[in-house]
C-alpha cells in the first residue's frame, strides 16, 4: 500500500468548513443569549435566527470508540456539527429546537453528563499526569475524576455565586491553568533530588545542569564529575531533573500535591488574579485521593456560604480577607503559606489594618 | 485483546457519575495493546505512586522539528506495548469546530497507527493524539496532511495558537477571533513547524474581557477584544431585568469597578468616560447591554506557567488596536516582538521573561509603541531611573 | 573655666519633666477633640479638663533667637509648655483658654504662621540639602519655602478632601518621607558619574566601590587601579559616590527634582501606599523653583477639584485610575514612568479592563 | 558681625508668608562667623546649583561612635567659618514636649559653641544642632550631659526612637508611646552610642493606625497600637454628626474598607468581627464611636528609604501584643530580632532587606513567633516552596 502523497505547512483546515449554516450566516451578527438548563443555552442572532447549544462533559482522555459514539449524535441532531470548547467539553450545535429533547434523551440513556453552562463548575483543566508525562507527580485524571464526581451536581443543576474553574496540574510546569484557576491542584516534591552520580557525568552537561537551577542550589562537583545541590537552598522545583535525567526528584512517599485558590483570567470587576497557596501539601492517595476532595469540597462550600452573588471564588476572598480565609475554611497557616520566592515583598502584609 | 492486567485501583475510577477515563482505555485497550498496556502502566503507577516515563528523545516526521512528543516506558519490558508511546499533536481548527465526517476520518487513521487514544484537546489547544510508535509517525503525517492536517507546534517554536469561539457564536466578539487565530497560524507555519526559537512562543486569542480561553495567563501573546466608544443601554430590556427579579443595583451598579454606573429604579446610567469596558455589566445583563461599535483588541505580551522566575500574566502594551482581516498590523506587530526576542534571549527565556531582564523601553521602541499610561497599573516607585542621550533633545 | 562633669548613656531626659499639669492628670484619659481653625484644637478630658493646642508653622532651621522668642511666648501664654510636632510645627499647650485670643494675637504680630490641623497642608517634611548635605543635588529649604508660601492658604485656612502630606528629599536617600508621600519632591542625578581615577585609586577601596552598585554597574579597572562604570546599567543613585567621594555623581546643569505622588503611612481606609511617579523630572530652578511650584500647584488642584471628601490623593488616584491621573493633571506619560527596577513586575498591567 | 555676603538670590526667599530659613541664618549671621560664612555658601550654591560639603570625616566625643556628623565645606578657604561645620543630634524627650526653661538653657549653651542654628527637630527625631567645630565637640557634650541631655543615634547603631504625642494628648492612642519610646530609648544606650550593628536600626512608635509618626515607613521596628474588642458607639453622639450636616453613609459607612458598617439613618452599626481596626470610622466621628478596652500594638519589621534595593514598608510581625511597663515583652521581642540581624546580615544591610534575602520563616523562628494569616496581605503564588525536617513530624 503506498502512502498518499504528504503535504508540509499547510496549517490545519479552514474553520468555515465545520461551521453549520446557522453559524456561517449569523457570523459576528448574535445579539444575545440564554441560558435555558445547566448545559443547554440558546444564542439568538440579529435576523431572529437560534442557534441551541448542549454541552457534555469529557473526560477529555477520548477513545475513538467515543468519539464515534459522540458523531453518530452530532450526525443524528445537529446535522453532524459539534465543537469542542476552551475547557474540553463537547457541545453539539443545533438549529433545530425540536432535536434537543430526543438528543438530550439519547445523552441521559448513554450516561453522558449535559452541564457546565452558567454559574457552575465545568470541566477541570488538566493534563497527563502518570498517563503519558515523565514530569508529573501525581495523576491528573484519577483527580479530575474524584473531585468531579464528588462536585457533579454543580456541573448538571446546583448553581453557585459565579462560575468556578477549577484546573490540576501533574507537576510544577503547571500545563494547566492552575496559576490563575479558582480552585486548582498542583503537583509537588518535598524532597531535595537524589543523584546518580555516576550517569549525570554521562548522560548531562554539567553548565546547563547547573545553570538550570533558580535558586543556585547546584554547584558542579569536579570530584565525582557530577554536581552537588545545596540542600538549604534547592525548592524541588525539578527543573534540573528537566534538563538532567539521572537527578531523581520522585520520591513517592513525599510527593503529593498543594491546592492553591482564588485565581482568574477574565477581567470582569477585578483584574485577573494568581491563585494563591491555600493548602501546601496532601499526599497522593489513589485511586480516589479523598483528602484532596474533601478539601476542595470544604473551600467550595465555604465560598457558596460565604460570597455574593457574582463574586469569583477570589473576589470574594480579598473581599472579606485572607485570614477570613483561613478562619472560614479552618485551613492551618503555615510557614509555607508566606512567600519567600523572588518576590515576597508585596505578599507581606504591610499595614496596621487587619482582622483577626 | 485487551484485559492483560487486573487493574483494582484504575476499576476504583469508573464508579461515579463523572466520565471515566479508565472506561476510555479499556475501550482502547480491547483493540490495541498500546492502550492496553498503558492501562498495566498507570495501574502500577497507582501502586507504586509514581510514573513509568522516560525523557522524551527527539522524534518527529522529516523537514518538521516538532509536532510529536517522544515517550518511552521506563518498563519496556514489562509494557512491551509502550515501548513507544509518542504523542502526535495534529493542529485543530480555530474554534475548535469539527464536522462528524472529519473527526470519523481522523479516527479512523489514528486507529490503524496508534493506541486508539486521544486528549480532546491538549492544554494549548491541539487534537492531542496519544501514543504511537517512532515508525508509524511517517505514515500518520501522510495520511494525515494530503487530507488536509498538519501538525501543531512543540519545542522552542511559535505553539499552536488558540482562540474562544468568537463570533461564530458569541454576541460579545470585539474582533473576529477564528479568523485571527487561523490567520496567524498560517502566517507562522515556517516557525510552527520549525523550531528556532529561544524558546516557545504562544498566541491566543478571546473576543472580550471575560477571556474564555484564558489569552491572558497563558499566551506570550495575548489578543484580547475590546471597544472604545459608549456602552448602548436598551432601558426596556433593563426593566425587564428588573421585573425578573435582579437586584440591579447590588449585582450590577455596587459591582462595577469603577462605580460609573447608576441606577434609579428606572434609568440605568453609565458614565462611559469611567467605564474600563470590564464586561462584567454587559455579560450579566446581556440583553440589555451592548458594547459600543468602534471594536477591536488590547495586545498584552507575556504570560507563562512559573517556571522558574514565578508566573506571569500578560502585560498591555497596545492597548487598543483595530483588527480586520488579513490583519496585517497585527502580523507586523507580532513580528517586531519575535525579532526583538530572539535577538535578545537567552536559551528558555520566554518572552516575558526577557521584557523583565531588559525593562520595557527596549522592548516598546522595538515594536514602535510610545508610553502610554494604560501599560502599567501605577508607575515605579523608587527614584531610580534611566535617561536615554534621545531623552535630553 | 572648668567643664562641668560629663556623663554618658543617661539618654534623653524623662518627658515627665516637660508636661504641662493638665496632661499630666490626664494623661491617657482624653475623650475627643475638636479643631477650631486651622491652627487650632481642643482635646477634651474624660475628666472635663480641656487643652488647647495653637500650631505654628516653622521653617525647621531655627535660629538660637527665634527658639527664644518662641519660647518667651510659651512661658507667657501657656505656663512655659510647648512641643514640637513629627512635622516639625511649633505647638503652645495651653490650659488657659483665655490666653488663646492674645497668643494668636502676638503671634499674628510677630507674622508667624498659624495653622496645620485638619483636612488641610501641614509642615513639608525635608531634610538638609545645599544648606548641610554633601549629597544634596537641590536644596531643600528653598523649595520648601518656595512651595508653602505658594499654598499657604492650605495650611492656615483652606481645606482639602484630607491631609496633603508634602515631603522634599534633596537625594535619593530619601531622609524625609518622600516615599510615602501624598505629594513629594526627590532630587535626582541624570547622568553617569564622572571618575577621577588617580584619587579613586588612592581614597576608595575599589571591592567595596564595585559592590555598592545596585545596579552592577561598576567593575574594577586593573589598568587604572580605578573603576569603569557601564553607561547602559548605572541609574544614577549615587551609591558609588557615598561609599567613594572621587566618583562625581553631581552636575549642576543635569541634577534636578522629581515628583512623586499618592502615598500615605496611615491605615485609615486602604492600605498604607509608596509615592508613585508623576514628573520624572524638573530642572533646579533657585532660588524658588517656579516649575517645581508650579507641578506641585497643579496636582494639588486637580485632587481638591476631584477627590471625594477623606480621599487621600493617592486614594483618590487609585479610583480614578492613573490613566485619568495623568489626563486630568496633563502631566506626559513617559518611559521614566515604567517600572524597570528590580519589581516592575506588578507594576505592569495586567488586565484587560483600563480607561483612555 | 553679619554681612559679609551680597545675597541676591537667597534674599528671594524671605519674601512671603510662610517663615523664611534664609530670615533665620541671617539672625544668626549677625552673631556667629559660621552661620555667615554658610548663608555665603550656600547662596553660592544657589548660584551655581551645586552643594560644597565635603563627605565627613569621623568626629564624635570620647566613648561614643556617634551622635555627631562630620561636615567640612569643600571651599574651606572661600569660606572659612564653616571650614568645620558638624551637626550634634541631642537626643529629644519623648513626644518633643519642652518648657521653655529647658530649651533656653539648651540654646545658650548652644550659642556659646556652635552657629547659632538648629534644626527642631531631624528626620529621626533628634534635636539637631546645625554646625560647630571638632574642637568644641568635648566641650558641648560636657555642658549638655552635665545637665540631663545625651546624644542621639547616627552610623550602623541604634537610631534615636521616637513617637507621636500618644496618651500625652491624643484620645486614641492604645499604648503609651511616650513610654515605651523612653524605655527602649534608655535600655538600648549602649547599642545607641556605640554603633556596632551590620547598619542602622531604628525604633517609632504611633499610638494607633493614624500612625502620626509614620513609623510604618521609616522604621525598622515599627510599633503601632491597636485594639481587640468591639468599637464602642454612642448613638446621642451619631446622631449629633448627623445633624451638623454630615453624610454619614458616604464620608463613614461607604469609606469603611471592610464594608462592615450600616446606617440607617438613626442607628450607626459596625459588624465587629469584619472590622479591621482600620480607624477611619473612629478618626471621622470621634465624638461618637470609640476603640475597644483590650489594647495593644501591632509589631511590624523593616521598613527603610530606597536605597538600594527599593524603599519598604513595614510588615506586620507580631499582629498583637500587649505592652505594658516596663516592656519587658517588647525588649525581649527587639533583642532577638537584632540578635538575628547582628548574626546574619552583610555591612550596610537592614533588617528588611535581610528578610528579604533569607525568607521570614528563619527570621520568626528567631523571634519565636508562629506563623499566622495576619503577616501577610496574601500567601505566595508560586508553588515553589521549602520544607524542613521539621514540618514532616
Ligand atoms: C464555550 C466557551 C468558549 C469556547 O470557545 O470554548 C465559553 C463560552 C461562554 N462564555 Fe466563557 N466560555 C468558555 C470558557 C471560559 C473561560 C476560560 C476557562 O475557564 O479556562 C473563562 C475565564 C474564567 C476565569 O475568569 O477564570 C470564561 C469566563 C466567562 C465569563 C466571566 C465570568 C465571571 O463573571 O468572572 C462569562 C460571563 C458570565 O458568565 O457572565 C462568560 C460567558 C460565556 C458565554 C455566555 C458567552 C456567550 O455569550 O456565548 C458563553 C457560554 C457561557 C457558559 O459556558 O456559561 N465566560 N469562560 C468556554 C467554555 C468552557 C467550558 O467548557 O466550560
Ligand atoms: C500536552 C500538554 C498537556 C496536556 O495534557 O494538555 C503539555 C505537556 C507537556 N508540557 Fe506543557 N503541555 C501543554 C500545555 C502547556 C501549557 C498551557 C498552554 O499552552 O496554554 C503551559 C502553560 C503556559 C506556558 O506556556 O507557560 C505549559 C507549560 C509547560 C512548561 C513550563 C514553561 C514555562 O516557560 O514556564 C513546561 C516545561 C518546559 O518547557 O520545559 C512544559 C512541558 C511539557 C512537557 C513537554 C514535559 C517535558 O518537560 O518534557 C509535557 C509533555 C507531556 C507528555 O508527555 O505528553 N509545559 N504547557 C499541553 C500541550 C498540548 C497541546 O499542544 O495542545
Ligand atoms: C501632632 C501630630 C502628632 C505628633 O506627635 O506630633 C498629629 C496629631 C494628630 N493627628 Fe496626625 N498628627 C501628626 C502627624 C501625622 C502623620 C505623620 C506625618 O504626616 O508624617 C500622619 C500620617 C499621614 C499619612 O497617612 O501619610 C497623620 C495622620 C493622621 C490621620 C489620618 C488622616 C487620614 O485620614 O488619612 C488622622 C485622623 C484624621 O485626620 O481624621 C490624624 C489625627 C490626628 C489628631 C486629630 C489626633 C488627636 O486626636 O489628637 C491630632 C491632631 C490633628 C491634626 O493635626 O490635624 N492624624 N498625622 C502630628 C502633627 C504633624 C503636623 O505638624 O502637621
Ligand atoms: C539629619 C537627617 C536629615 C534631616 O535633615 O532631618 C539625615 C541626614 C543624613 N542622612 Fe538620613 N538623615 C535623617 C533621617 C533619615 C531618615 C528618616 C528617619 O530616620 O525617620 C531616613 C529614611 C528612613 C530610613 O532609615 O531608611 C534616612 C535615610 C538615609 C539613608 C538611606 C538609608 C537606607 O538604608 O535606605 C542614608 C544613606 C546612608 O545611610 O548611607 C542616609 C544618610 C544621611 C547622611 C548621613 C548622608 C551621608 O551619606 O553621609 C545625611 C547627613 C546630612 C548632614 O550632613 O546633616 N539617610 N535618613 C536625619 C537625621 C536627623 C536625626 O537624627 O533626627
Ligand atoms: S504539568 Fe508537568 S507532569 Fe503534567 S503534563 Fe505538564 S509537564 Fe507533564
Ligand atoms: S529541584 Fe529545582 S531548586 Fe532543587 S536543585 Fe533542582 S533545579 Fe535547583
Ligand atoms: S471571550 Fe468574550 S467573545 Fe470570546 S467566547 Fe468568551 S465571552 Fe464570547
Ligand atoms: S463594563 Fe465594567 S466598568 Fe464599564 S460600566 Fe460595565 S461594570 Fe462598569
Ligand atoms: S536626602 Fe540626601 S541630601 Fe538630603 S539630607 Fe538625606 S542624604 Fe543628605
Ligand atoms: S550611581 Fe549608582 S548605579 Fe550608577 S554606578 Fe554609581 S552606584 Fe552604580
Ligand atoms: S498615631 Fe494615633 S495615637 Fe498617635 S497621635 Fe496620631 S492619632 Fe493619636
Ligand atoms: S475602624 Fe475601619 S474597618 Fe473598622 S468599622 Fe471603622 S471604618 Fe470600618
Amino acid at each position: 500500500m503506498s502512502l498518499p502523497e504528504r503535504q508540509t505547512d499547510i496549517g490545519p483546515p479552514h474553520y468555515e468548513k465545520f461551521l453549520p449554516p446557522v453559524i456561517k450566516k449569523n457570523y459576528g451578527k448574535w445579539a444575545h443569549h440564554e441560558v435555558l438548563s445547566g448545559g443547554t443555552m440558546v444564542h439568538v442572532a440579529e435576523s431572529g435566527d437560534k442557534l441551541y447549544t448542549v454541552r457534555v462533559a469529557s473526560p477529555r482522555i477520548l477513545s475513538t470508540d467515543t468519539i464515534r459514539e459522540i458523531c453518530e449524535m452530532a450526525e443524528k441532531y445537529s446535522d453532524g456539527y459539534l465543537r469542542f470548547t476552551t475547557r474540553n467539553n463537547v457541545e453539539f450545535l443545533l438549529s433545530d429546537q425540536s432535536k434537543m429533547a430526543p438528543l438530550l434523551a439519547e445523552l441521559k440513556d448513554k450516561k453522558y453528563s449535559v452541564g457546565g453552562i452558567g454559574p457552575r463548575i465545568s470541566n477541570i483543566v488538566h493534563t497527563q499526569g502518570w498517563v503519558h508525562c515523565h514530569s508529573a507527580c501525581t495523576d491528573a485524571s484519577g483527580i479530575v475524576k474524584s473531585v468531579m464526581d464528588e462536585l457533579h451536581d454543580y456541573f448538571t443543576t446546583k448553581t453557585l455565586p459565579n462560575k468556578v474553574r477549577l484546573a490540576v496540574a501533574c507537576c510544577v510546569n503547571m500545563c494547566g491553568a492552575v496559576h490563575c484557576s479558582d480552585i486548582a491542584v498542583v503537583a509537588i516534591h518535598r524532597k531535595v533530588p537524589v543523584i546518580d552520580h555516576e550517569t549525570v557525568g554521562k548522560m548531562c552537561e554539567i553548565p546547563t545542569t547547573v545553570s538550570s537551577c533558580p535558586t543556585s542550589a547546584i554547584r558542579p562537583n569536579p570530584k565525582t564529575k557530577s554536581i552537588t545541590i545545596n540542600e538549604e537552598k534547592c525548592m524541588y522545583c525539578g527543573n534540573c531533573f528537566t534538563v538532567c535525567p539521572p537527578i531523581e526528584i520522585h520520591n513517592p512517599q513525599q510527593d503529593g500535591v498543594a491546592i492553591v485558590v482564588g485565581g482568574k483570567v477574565g477581567s470582569l470587576r477585578t483584574d485577573p488574579k494568581f491563585s494563591k497557596l491555600a493548602i501546601p501539601y496532601i499526599e497522593n492517595e489513589p485511586p480516589r485521593w479523598p483528602k484532596v476532595v474533601a478539601a476542595i469540597k470544604n473551600i467550595l462550600d465555604v465560598y457558596a456560604a460565604n460570597a455574593k452573588k457574582h463574586e469569583r471564588v477570589g473576589e470574594w476572598i480579598e473581599r472579606v480577607g485572607w485570614e477570613d480565609f483561613f478562619k472560614l475554611t479552618g485551613i492551618p497557616f503555615t510557614f509555607q503559606h508566606i512567600d519567600d520566592f523572588t518576590f515576597m515583598r508585596d505578599t507581606l502584609r504591610n499595614s496596621a489594618a487587619f482582622k483577626y | 485483546m485487551g484485559g492483560k492486567y487486573k487493574t483494582p485501583m484504575l476499576d476504583e475510577l469508573e464508579k461515579g457519575p463523572w466520565p471515566s477515563f479508565v472506561t476510555e482505555i479499556k475501550k482502547a485497550a480491547k483493540r490495541t495493546e498500546m492502550a492496553d498496556d498503558e492501562l498495566g502502566q498507570v495501574e502500577k503507577s497507582y501502586v507504586t505512586k509514581r510514573g513509568y516515563w522516560k525523557h522524551g528523545g527527539i522524534v518527529g516526521v522529516l523537514g518538521y522539528g516538532g509536532g510529536v512528543i517522544g515517550r518511552y516506558s521506563s518498563l519496556p519490558n514489562e509494557f512491551p506495548g509502550i515501548a513507544h508511546f509518542h504523542t502526535v499533536r495534529l493542529n485543530q481548527p480555530s474554534g475548535f469546530f469539527y464536522t462528524a465526517e472529519a473527526l470519523k476520518m481522523i479516527m479512523d487513521i489514528w486507529d490503524k497507527y496508534g493506541s486508539g487514544l486521544t486528549n480532546m484537546h491538549g492544554s494549548t489547544g491541539d487534537l492531542v493524539l496519544l501514543g504511537t510508535t517512532t515508525e508509524n509517525l511517517e505514515v500518520l503525517f501522510a495520511e494525515y496532511s494530503s487530507r488536509g492536517w498538519d501538525l501543531g507546534g512543540s519545542g522552542s517554536a511559535m505553539r499552536t495558537p488558540s482562540c474562544c469561539v468568537g463570533q461564530a457564536r458569541c454576541e460579545w466578539a470585539c474582533i473576529d477571533t477564528m479568523a485571527i487565530c487561523n490567520e496567524v497560524t498560517q502566517y507562522y507555519q515556517d516557525q510552527l513547524h520549525r523550531p528556532s526559537f529561544p524558546y516557545k512562543f504562544k498566541i491566543k486569542v478571546a473576543g472580550c474581557a471575560c477571556d474564555c480561553v484564558a489569552a491572558i495567563a497563558r499566551a506570550d501573546l495575548s489578543i484580547i477584544g475590546t471597544w472604545k466608544d459608549n456602552i448602548r443601554i436598551d432601558q426596556a430590556e433593563v426593566k425587564k431585568y428588573a421585573d425578573g427579579g435582579m437586584n440591579i443595583q447590588a449585582e450590577i451598579v455596587e459591582m462595577c469597578p469603577t462605580a460609573c454606573m447608576s441606577y434609579d429604579g428606572k434609568t440605568l446610567k453609565v458614565n462611559d468616560a469611567q467605564c474600563s469596558r470590564c464586561m462584567h455589566c454587559i455579560a450579566k445583563m446581556t440583553k440589555a447591554l451592548k458594547q459600543g461599535k468602534v471594536k477591536g483588541a488590547s495586545i498584552l505580551v507575556g504570560s507563562k506557567a512559573p517556571i522558574v522566575v514565578g508566573s506571569l500574566l500578560s502585560w498591555v502594551v497596545v492597548p487598543f488596536m483595530e483588527l480586520e482581516a488579513p490583519f496585517d498590523n497585527l502580523k507586523d506587530l507580532a513580528d517586531k516582538m519575535i525579532e526583538w526576542w530572539d535577538d535578545n534571549a537567552k536559551p528558555r527565556e520566554r518572552i516575558g521573561e526577557l521584557i523583565e531582564v531588559k525593562g520595557m523601553r527596549p522592548f516598546l521602541e522595538a515594536i514602535e509603541m510610545p508610553p502610554v499610561p494604560q501599560q502599567v497599573k501605577y508607575p515605579r516607585k523608587d527614584p531610580f531611573f534611566f535617561w536615554s542621550e534621545s531623552d535630553f533633545n
